[in-house]
């Protein structure tokens, strides 16, 4: 499990050759208490107890691991367990990263949080948790995320966030992100930056991927109480804290394939999201990676029917992985992450986020090659309810 | 192409004008734009206009499409560079054909990580020594992760402007090879175009900046009025001023390019200009 | 337990003087044959086995008992806990019985369901489980309640059910169950009725008070594990599905008050729904039970600012508990109950639904007058996410 | 009021109905209509001009505002009568008007049960009694739970004539104190107004009728032509036709009220009584 411990990579916050901390410098104190925060936290009994118990009352955790039966796939193949993280709280898994950091700010003396969204799942969870410990909030989102998601929007002004809408660039995470760190820079004396994925400067990779094992933790737990031991553990990377998250608990399986899918987008020649695949080693955000970014270094616009993958950036471990060959790539394209999603909704009554969809259809795809003695996991970070317009645009 | 076309390099143009204007009893004064904004050929007479008007030292942009630290102004010269196919190749062109005119003023590029990373740091430092930059500033880029582009620029005979901000610890600050020039003194926290500094911040600021170089220390961020950087000059070895110029020059009414774009320039730098000169020597 | 265990009232399907089965003649061998099949179902140790395990695994089940901390409230006064069915799968606690009477009709060899919904949350649940079992859904709902709750309609489509909008008198709960019960009447041999609550004709309230009082279990098991004896449990009452699931585990123990919360409506003179105080023994929908309807005996249009409350008739066991005096009854105004959904949500980061918004209120109002060293537990039937548009219409 | 205005009560025309229709060789017609609608005093010029179009016996639905058994066409009827203020009592004031020159035609009320409850069994078998009803047919009280109404009606001497479906158990039709007058068999499934049964269908269940009564058997609901209505006569004591007149009436196109409605529903009872005095006897 890789992440639950203490990092140890060879230089400080790396991961391999990824990650650092490429923040401007006025930054570099701040990075180093928060780093010293963590550390002196994660290893409180005290508050890994708050933790976990704000992970069971408030975010309803542990999710379920659940068997999606044999009727959603034409053909025979491997059982398909999907572990049912749209069964927490309103943000999906964000919520376990949020809740850390919130609770890590609390710590440190802060009183405010401030976050990017993409979909809005990370936005809300983090606004709903700042509101549970008495904190303020302020959220930034892209314009064309914000008018994709209205639910969203008034569901993180419900939690009495400040939510700022960006109009900047293409308005999806991207831009939101570089609002939030903006906002940051001016104010880290009183605002914590929460992180949504295990992206950015470290120690957020480490922070967030430790927040985030738990996923893989009990997952981990649930097969061995079935008595499974999988072929493959599929998940959608997006900013990828699900994908960590889930991954962590397996990385030192040889026997276990590790799978990231990746947004391949609505077709050729239009915009994507496959950067661990086919992102250039780049600088984004604070941290060397895998980017999309065009031989110039600009940023390529990401696309995915799914904002919350539409990200050209990776998280640095994830990146230390792929290159590594110990994680394998998939590219699924936005019509068969719909496709999967309404056949999970119609075949089997739950309805998953199209972040999940891409995972989905990989996993689908997957399971043909493997006999039914076999079993690949799904990670489902979150409900479809936010994409409800998306999938089905017609009813 | 340009770095054959460049007929010489200055070691140290940056270390001769401090040495020019110490020996004047004057201040630097800096100013920034970023390349290909609005197109190559006006960036390259702005850039000539620049030291015509005065300036001392340039700061010179590469366009990049996420420029995280920088506020509103600068965010969007950066996307009009990028409109006019503006990018780091294309401004080491830029560099290597103002070199051709003027072999003094020192440039120093400014900008993001990423840009440098794709194009490989030994790569980067080759081309722009060739093309006659001086130094840059990497936004992006604290020394601890400076390690590769510090060597490759010491290599090629240019420095890094290492950004300083007073809650930096000392290994943070530490001079090391490859990092010279100046100490870019950030007195705010937050984007570029943000809120300034009280005049007494900045006096802590560039003390502590004395403590812990040797380096002249350069003044940067939030300057926005002729009276704020005379202030200034008055206890540092030279003022920045960016967005502030550029908002000055896009407020004035009326349509702006080229030649008439510049004479606002030109006119909003003279004004600083003698402030800066009417200042007291620290 | 009152309902966990077999029903032995004085005649069979009554609690005391209410219930029964007054339905068409020609429903009471379908009645007979349900009641048979979910008896011996009920002692069937598979079945029960399968129940439990699609309830862990599919509906997310044990949610939490989490406590709404001391800032919620102006002033100090007993602690609020509150039983987090809005953390289950998408229904809310619909879910339970839903799961329980699909099992029980593909037990009994039928593949489809027919059901009615107020605010969509027993349509949803029904709709996914049916698809999760691979049975045809059909749903009726209000054209006002469908016009109100457009996420809701969009979502029992998404899982494939055959979704019948009822424009039929108040086009709310008590419409569209009219048109469910008609629809199965006229096809019982292959279609199952789903009741959403523990109303309707005998096994009806029988069979769903024993799927829904899961809830009551676990809420005891939780207080019992952080040594809790509350002073009183809330429940705001629709259906009554959620009321009569959490009370059944605590109607045995005299000393912890029971409070039914109905909804009073917009204001004086407006539609409310308080049947439970302010009702006549009448008969509605196949029971005799407390009923809203005038003096000649036609029933009142039901009204709530909480579609799942708006319904005119009451539980048989909830209106013998309340005659009995055992079960207390507070009536809760559309704007308090909002006002309760805003503050928990700004104030402790947790969306509920405008339904549980009333028991909260009440909820407050009665901890006020207790101690800080008491306890009163409030019942979360599902989360606020439907209410959005109503709550904050502004945003 | 009505109970006083009544001048005499017959202990069962019902009866004293299908006596006269059996020693003639014909086999009975009812019909249904829900009081008041659309208002009182048509509803009582429409009892009697069915008496006039050749109508042995009147089904008056009470007003109700949930006929959760019902289609289309009587839900509506309900709403009309109730928004001209029909209700369980006016219905009962109805009756007695029609008694007032009509002591021989049998009338049974036929509704839901909410209604009965509110006003209490007792009260309302002592007010229709002496409105000069003869009994009840409740659509949604079962034999199981009319326990208190049958002991109602018996003291007040009515009846409540049970509902018939083939897949009831013995122990629902048992024959007990207070149930009579004849047997309503219903051979489809679902609400009022909906498809038909096959005459062999209708034949099984009549004939299942008629092992567990002695009462005469009077078939219902989907009866919709002359030719159905017939068919049944020919197997049955009797024939009800509620919705399909209904909606032949409405279906006319032209405004029907009062005397011209009168006038359409007179032509289709007409027909379908020749059709149904036409049949074979069983
Ligand atoms: C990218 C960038 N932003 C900002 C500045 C200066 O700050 P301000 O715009 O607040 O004057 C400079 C000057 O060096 C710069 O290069
Ligand atoms: C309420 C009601 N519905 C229906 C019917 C008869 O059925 P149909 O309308 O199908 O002819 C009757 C006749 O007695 C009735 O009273």
């Amino acid at each position: 499990m890789a992440l639950a411990q203490p990092l140890a990579p060879d230089r400080p916050g790396r991961y391999g050759r990824f990650g650092g901390q490429f923040v401007a410098p006025v930054l570099l104190p701040v990075l180093d208490r928060l780093e010293a925060a963590f550390e002196e936290a994660w290893i409180d009994r005290g508050f890994r107890m708050r933790l976990d118990g704000l992970l069971h009352d408030f975010v309803g955790r542990p999710t379920p691991l659940s068997e999606a039966v044999a009727r959603l796939l034409p053909t025979a193949g491997a059982r398909i367990l999907l572990k049912r993280d749209d069964l927490t709280f309103n943000g999906g898994n964000y919520a376990n990263s949020a809740l850390g950091q919130c609770l890590l700010a609390g710590r440190m003396g802060l009183s405010c949080v401030v976050t990017d969204t993409g979909s809005g799942q990370n936005g809300i969870a983090t606004a709903a948790v700042a509101a549970h410990l008495g904190m303020a909030s302020i959220i930034y989102m892209g314009a064309r995320d914000a008018a994709r998601h209205p639910g969203a929007v008034k569901k993180m002004r419900a939690f009495g966030a400040d939510l700022r809408i960006v109009q900047d660039a293409d308005g999806t995470l991207h831009a939101a992100t570089s609002a939030a760190v903006r906002h940051w820079m001016g104010s880290s004396d009183t605002t914590a930056y929460v992180a949504g994925a295990p992206i950015g400067a470290h120690p957020f990779p480490r922070i967030v991927g430790a927040f985030q094992a738990v996923i893989g933790s009990e997952t981990r737990l649930q097969l061995i109480a079935a008595g499974l031991m999988p072929g493959a553990v599929v998940s959608a990377v997006g900013g990828g804290s699900s994908t960590v998250g889930i991954f962590s608990a397996f990385v030192t399986d040889p026997g276990i394939r590790l799978i990231a899918v990746e947004a391949g987008g609505s077709g050729e020649g239009q915009p994507h999201s496959a950067r661990l695949a086919s992102g250039r080693t780049g600088i984004l955000h604070g941290a060397e990676t895998f980017v999309l970014s065009d031989e110039n270094g600009h940023i390529l616009p990401a696309g995915s029917i799914a904002s919350g993958l539409a990200y050209p950036g990776s998280p640095p471990e994830l990146a230390d992985l792929v290159a590594g060959g110990r994680v394998e790539t998939v590219r699924i394209m936005d019509e068969q992450a719909r496709d999967a999603v309404r056949r999970l909704a119609s075949g089997e009554g739950i309805l998953i986020s199209l972040e999940a969809g891409h995972a989905l259809a990989a996993a689908e795809a997957l399971a043909q090659t493997l006999s039914p003695s076999q079993a690949v996991v799904v990670m489902v970070p979150a409900a479809g309810d936010k994409d409800l317009d998306i999938v089905w645009p017609e009813s | 192409m340009a770095a054959s076309i460049c007929p010489y390099r200055s070691i140290s143009r940056v270390d001769a004008m401090f040495d020019r204007l110490r020996a004047a009893g004057r201040r630097a004064f800096a100013t920034y734009a970023v390349a290909s904004d609005p197109s190559f050929e006006e960036s390259l007479a702005e850039l000539h206009g620049f030291v015509a008007a005065g300036i001392d030292l340039i700061e010179l942009g590469y366009p990049f499409s996420d420029p995280i630290l920088d506020g509103a102004t600068i965010q969007k010269a950066n996307r009009r560079g990028m409109a006019a196919g503006g990018n780091l190749a294309r401004t080491l062109d830029l560099v290597a054909a103002f070199r051709e005119t003027d072999g003094a003023t020192p440039i120093v590029l400014m900008g993001y990580a990423n840009p440098l990373a794709v194009m490989g740091y030994e790569a980067f430092a080759a081309r722009a020594a060739a093309s006659g930059v001086d130094g840059i500033i990497v936004a992006d880029m604290p020394l601890r992760e400076a390690g590769a582009l510090l060597a490759a620029l010491a290599m090629h005979g240019m420095v890094m402007i290492p950004l300083f901000a007073m809650t930096l610890e000392e290994k943070d600050v530490a001079p090391r090879p490859g990092v010279g020039g100046f100490l870019y003194c950030i007195p705010v926290v937050g984007p570029t175009g943000g809120p300034s500094a009280t005049i007494e911040t900045i006096g802590t600021a560039v003390a502590c900046c004395r403590r812990s170089t040797t380096l002249p220390v350069m003044v940067g961020f939030g300057i926005k009025t002729p009276e704020a950087a005379a202030a200034v000059a008055a206890i540092a070895d030279g003022v920045i001023v960016a967005s502030a110029l550029i908002d000055l020059v896009d407020a004035e009414a009326g349509p702006a390019a080229g030649v008439q774009r510049l004479s606002r320039y030109s006119r909003h730098i003279w004004a600083f200009r003698q402030a800066i000169d009417l200042a007291p020597a620290s």
